[in-house]
């Protein structure tokens, strides 16, 4: 039993924290936030594939660095922590989902370029109906004389616009095979997909994208032969929930420091303000349920490196890292008063990310839920 | 004892709904909704300014005022009813100078101050904004430092006020103004008046995270004449805890009638989504997940009840009214952060998405709830009441 | 609206609580726990008769004193606070179910002596594996050429083997009439009944009853023809719940004013510990806790009195009553630490009935369910 | 990283299953349970007695000390798991005065303390009964002035102590005495061993809420040699709270074992037991109390977990092991307190009960459940080191 990072891993979040707080200050985040932001930043995209962020969990043969899943976990939290755009995420997760199913041809067109840096890629899945559970998506793709013709209408496409390639998952049209589930590959470009802008709470860029017959080449729906596309889809669901409990942690973990630092800082009564026993017994709460969900979520994501059963471990590290992070920004809020209230001061930067990344796979009740469902099932 | 409106009271919040329901036909709480959530922050619309007028004909703005100043005497129960359901349906609330200062001028104020004033804000001519916090005071109000020096029949008056927010939109300022600064620091101070177009008053605009304007004001040597003080010298801060005390009440039901809506709008939502194949409502853990919210709604309605007895039996609400305070604010991130989880994906779209649920007001509201909590003093101040006035314990150590 | 107590009820609070604090003292309490108490002191319940508690909600025409469900609600909060034995409770309840479905020879026979404090009695429900819905009770009545014979085993039936009416909830054997729920009037002295005491949490008597073909008279069984005993059943178990309730509001203020009055006086640090902000802080939760539960208690006996539907309120009222006792004991032996937790001091003697009260009729999560079902189908 | 055991940690976690097995066959178990809820508290039986003398003889009384004195060094994590199965299990635990005690000796006493003590602690002919609260005391635990006063090759010593539970079956006090009162309160203490049958001392009984005896010893002109202070002079501060962050993985692994075990039991009546028609699990509500309980348990596990790798990789585990103790100590009152409510009228059966399930277990460690909030520093004070230490905050006004 050993569950802490290995002094190589330290030093790996050391350098990336020092390397964010050099490229990426506040003022970046709020150039790079919509509405008025791309949700996007091109020159700190340049420097993360520059370091080879992207490439970390990936082997060597596909073009990674043959790194492990905790490697990657270690990057993450620091984009947490930095409020890196979302479009690392997005792109991640399309980079796993096509490592997972992808053909050979498949990462030669689309894994290659992303881990250089040259593609930003995303998932589409949840419907307005449907979030959680794959049975339930309408979208589909029907088999054409060449290649697949997909429709449907997705919600939340983080970074969809921005996107050169959407993995959507969809149903295959019950009468074809492969059965059940299946991710067509698209790009915003082909004939028939239409984006509208999302506007969320988040100031991050989600797009609704509805697909109106387009037509895909033959190559275009992952997974080859007898995959198990269902399977595969929730391993890498899993592993984003993961690699979201760890950017969430890293958040957490900021919004506390800050918070440390100014009521060391603010005076009231003639003290400063953190002398307070009020103030000291928020902080270390927080404190507390972060420190909470950095080892859950460290389970959890060693659990999967090792190749081991996490589902039990992935819905506690998410549920706790959405509960520590809201509440590290509510307690926040509440002792920098004013101070944290005012547009151009810095905390609701976090308090924004906090509600988006709890909700992005699955919010701390969700999780709870499907934790119940485990410990009932036993 | 009686847990239910008496007719009177019926008759009145009947009257009030379809006052209500008039103005939302017009689209006044559209109106509202886009003022509050800082989408909108221009001048008053003609809906709005026939709102205001048809609130000062029918009496309703000074209703609690004594009949000798023009008011209905009301209740505190009866006032109470208007805050609630304006508020419920979305509303604009009657103006804080008429609802919290006026009845101040009335209780503290010389007969002077009531001469020269009242009428004028039962009018709608005179509008207060409240100067009471320092950029430096924070949570120590009482450690204010703008400083009003007397000058023979005139004050002159250095400092600068923050959150100072309807300095935009108001005529004169509420001012809190040190005039003893040899005095502990809460028997040195006193309220003022101060005309928002008098020179060296400069106001800067300051948005927050829940998207309202709010101010900094600057008073450089502006001076006022002796008689804008309110009632007498270096009694301001009993005047000031003393309105804080008044308003509970109608506080607290505006507070109720906006956390009531919020949870049954979130109910109703959670009868008509689908999510994975299920409404929402069918899970058994969103129905309990409501019955908690149920519960607490309930529970400091209760409380508001108890506040407005408390006022028409003539007695302070300090301990209830704090209470009232503390668990509503706290509810308000509660109940906002439930319905984040609840509506999944949803929950996230704000106000400007046309696919949003209500206009985004659970994320406006999540964002307006972190002030309520540190606002009108913080939750933890609060609780330092409750236990010392509320329960005897001896003051904290700081 | 007016949420408060009138003058006359405010006396009548003072008094009682007067009354309680010369007559039973924390030594009493001591001295009638069980295991090696009674569970009851008939000086105590003499007292309690003569100043004609038992007799408050019911008509003159009963033998009652005509108030209402509010000042017997005042005084029963009084019980709580100085922790009146079970007794009290046990015997009002089969007083109100009698009042409630007796017919009057009934009423005569056995709710006057009631009310005169010359009769203990009770009221047998629960089961191994039914507590809440009596469609689930297998105690069973089936109609005798004379009167009735009851078959069945009866679990926590409050003071049992102290009571000299027991009435017994049950179902009529299907073929017979009336059908379905019963309720029985034994005598612990009739054949085939026999008692084994229960061990419990707080120190109550509660016993085990089983009936082995008890038979019992031609008017043993309540409610005369075509009365809905269902509904009396709910009724009266409604007004029980809401006088639970106020039962444990008082217990919980009397364990917060013990405690605000211990850390005023204890000190360490060189200050009185009731000046450190956590302290305070954990009193006001406690209060404000203690306060919307009194609220909510009120509200739910004035329905009640009132003949309004109350469903939604008696479970509100009950929750926070449950959660808001146990809040206060839980806070309360923090704060007084060791000196709260050594057996010759007083305060485990709440903590213990915070318990038991939260689990009699229904406990805080029973009542939260409740009250979900009631939001799911308005 | 490694979140399982190595496999020597499994192997060894195998044979204290093994042994536990084996003691539970014997009915250790249930002689166990009897004891700590306070149904029996006489001397110790054959069984108890064989118990400990195999714990001896495995060495495992002794794993974490060094090879040099007989023990076999083993790191924090293994010996955690010997603390966490023996509790799991529901039998006695290793006694403190090997597992605390001693290990302070080796880290902070005189060469001429080891050779004195560490043989006769180990073959168990010397347990000591922890001497530190006085009535007067309480939080403040630095504040005692119980004396000992140097007369030539003695000290003589004076004052009460207070929770000083083992006394009545320990051979010796580890006292914690003032024996410079001139000095600050934290650098005036010394630790001394004084036995328990020199003229002096006297034990008076005190029973708690928890069912457990505990002690009152009072010391009166009682004369000891000055070979019995352990380190050096008014250094006895720094030992105390060294023995505090060393005991933290074992009592952390101890509370692990407990809580993982109410759960698992728990869970295992709600599997079976019926009511109203429905057997609970079956209860969507349950299943989610259940999870979230899960949920914790799980933090709290992992949380230990860092406790014994922060000591294995040699250093203090002073905020974690603070944050352990908090979090763990609270669970145990929310764990229980939800027991109740699981399991309905049931749920308030005592141990003494033949309808009780698990002998009563979630009664009695709800009762338990106070002492390990206050005890061991309260989680007031916690929360202000975790505040101060971790997040470096400045010292608490008070």
């Amino acid at each position: 039993m050993d569950v802490g990072l290995s002094p190589e891993q330290l030093s790996l979040a050391e350098a990336s924290r020092q390397m964010l707080a050099r490229q990426w200050t506040t003022a970046g985040v709020r150039a790079a936030a919509l509405p008025d932001g791309p949700g996007h930043s091109p020159e700190l995209w340049k420097q993360l594939a520059d370091a080879g962020w992207l490439r970390l969990p990936f082997p060597e043969s596909a073009g990674g660095d043959g790194g492990s899943l905790i490697e990657l976990g270690v990057v993450v939290r620091e984009v947490g922590r930095a409020l890196v755009p979302t479009t690392f995420a997005s792109t991640l997760h399309a980079a796993l989902l096509l490592w997972e199913l992808g053909s050979v041809e498949q990462q030669e067109r689309w894994l290659r370029p992303i881990l250089n840096g040259e593609l930003l890629a995303t998932v589409a899945y949840a419907e307005a109906a449907a979030v959680h559970d794959p049975a339930a998506y309408q979208a589909t793709v029907r088999r054409l004389a060449v290649g697949w013709s997909l429709s449907g209408r997705k919600l939340f496409v983080e970074n969809g616009s921005l996107s050169k390639l959407i993995l959507v998952a969809c149903r295959v049209a019950p009468d074809q095979v492969p059965k059940g589930l299946g991710i067509c590959a698209v790009t915003p470009d082909d004939e028939g997909v239409s984006f509208s802008r999302h506007a969320t709470f988040g100031h991050d860029l989600q797009d609704e994208i509805t697909f109106a017959e387009v037509a895909s080449g033959a190559g275009s729906l992952l997974g080859g032969e007898g995959a198990d596309v269902l399977r595969g889809w929730r391993h890498v669901t899993e592993v984003v929930t993961v690699l979201a409990s760890l950017e969430m942690v890293g958040g957490a973990q900021a919004v506390i420091d800050r918070t440390a630092q100014y009521v060391t800082g603010r005076h009231a009564f003639g003290k400063p303000i953190g002398s307070f026993q009020a103030v000291q017994h928020h902080l270390a709460n927080a404190a507390m349920a972060v420190k909470g969900a950095d080892l859950a979520a460290w389970q959890a994501a060693w659990r999967l490196a090792e190749g081991l059963s996490a589902a039990r471990e992935v819905s506690i590290a998410k549920a706790s890292a959405g509960r520590a992070y809201k509440e590290a920004t509510v307690i926040a809020h509440q002792l920098h008063g004013g101070m944290g209230y005012i547009e151009e001061t810095d905390l609701h930067l976090w308090s924004r990310r906090a509600i988006a990344a709890d909700l992005r796979h699955g919010s701390a009740a969700y999780h709870m839920q499907r934790l119940a469902e485990l410990v009932g099932a036993l | 004892m009686r847990f239910a409106l008496t007719p009177e009271e019926a008759a009145f919040q009947e009257e009030v709904r379809s006052f209500a329901l008039h103005y939302i036909e017009a689209g006044l709480d559209t109106e509202e909704e886009e003022r509050r959530s800082g989408r909108h922050a221009g001048p008053f619309s003609p809906l709005e300014l026939q709102f205001y007028k048809d609130l000062g004909e029918r009496g309703w703005n000074s209703m609690h005022w004594p009949r000798a100043y023009g008011g209905q005497e009301a209740s505190a129960g009866m006032s109470s009813i208007l805050s609630f359901e304006l508020e419920y349906h979305r509303l604009p609330q009657v103006e804080w100078t008429v609802s919290t200062f006026a009845p101040t001028i009335l209780k503290n104020g010389t007969q002077e101050n009531i001469n020269l004033w009242l009428e004028r804000i039962r009018s709608g001519e005179v509008v207060y904004a409240m100067g009471y916090s320092e950029p430096d005071a924070g949570t120590d109000l009482a450690s204010l430092r703008t400083s009003a020096v007397r000058e023979g029949d005139s004050y002159v008056i250095n400092g600068e006020k923050i959150w100072n927010s309807g300095a935009h939109h108001a005529t004169h300022e509420w001012l809190a103004v040190r005039t003893d600064p040899s005095a502990p620091k809460h028997r040195g101070i006193s309220v003022i008046i101060v005309p928002i177009d008098v020179p060296g008053v400069e106001i800067t605009p300051l948005w927050t995270w829940g998207g309202s304007r709010t101010n900094i004001t600057r008073f450089t040597n502006v001076i006022v004449p002796v008689e804008n003080l309110i009632g007498e010298e270096n009694m301001g801060w009993s005047y000031i805890v003393g309105a804080l005390d008044y308003e509970r009440a109608d506080i607290g039901a505006r507070v109720i009638g906006r956390l009531r809506r919020l949870l049954d709008d979130l109910v109703h939502y959670c009868r008509g989504a689908v999510r994975d194949g299920r409404v929402l409502i069918s899970d058994p853990a969103v129905r309990r997940q409501l019955a908690e919210l149920e519960a607490k709604v309930e529970v400091v309605t209760l409380l508001t009840h108890e506040v407005c007895a408390t006022v028409d039996r003539g007695e302070t609400p300090t301990v209830v009214g704090t209470m009232q305070k503390v668990m509503a604010s706290e509810l308000r991130t509660e109940l906002t952060s439930a319905a984040f989880e609840l509506m999944d994906l949803e929950g996230q779209l704000d106000g400007n998405d046309p696919l949003s649920f209500m206009a985004g007001e659970f994320e406006h509201e999540y964002r307006y709830a972190p002030v309520q909590r540190f606002g009108g003093g913080t939750n933890e101040v609060m609780r330092d009441i409750i236990a010392q006035r509320g329960l005897g314990l001896p003051r904290t150590a700081r």
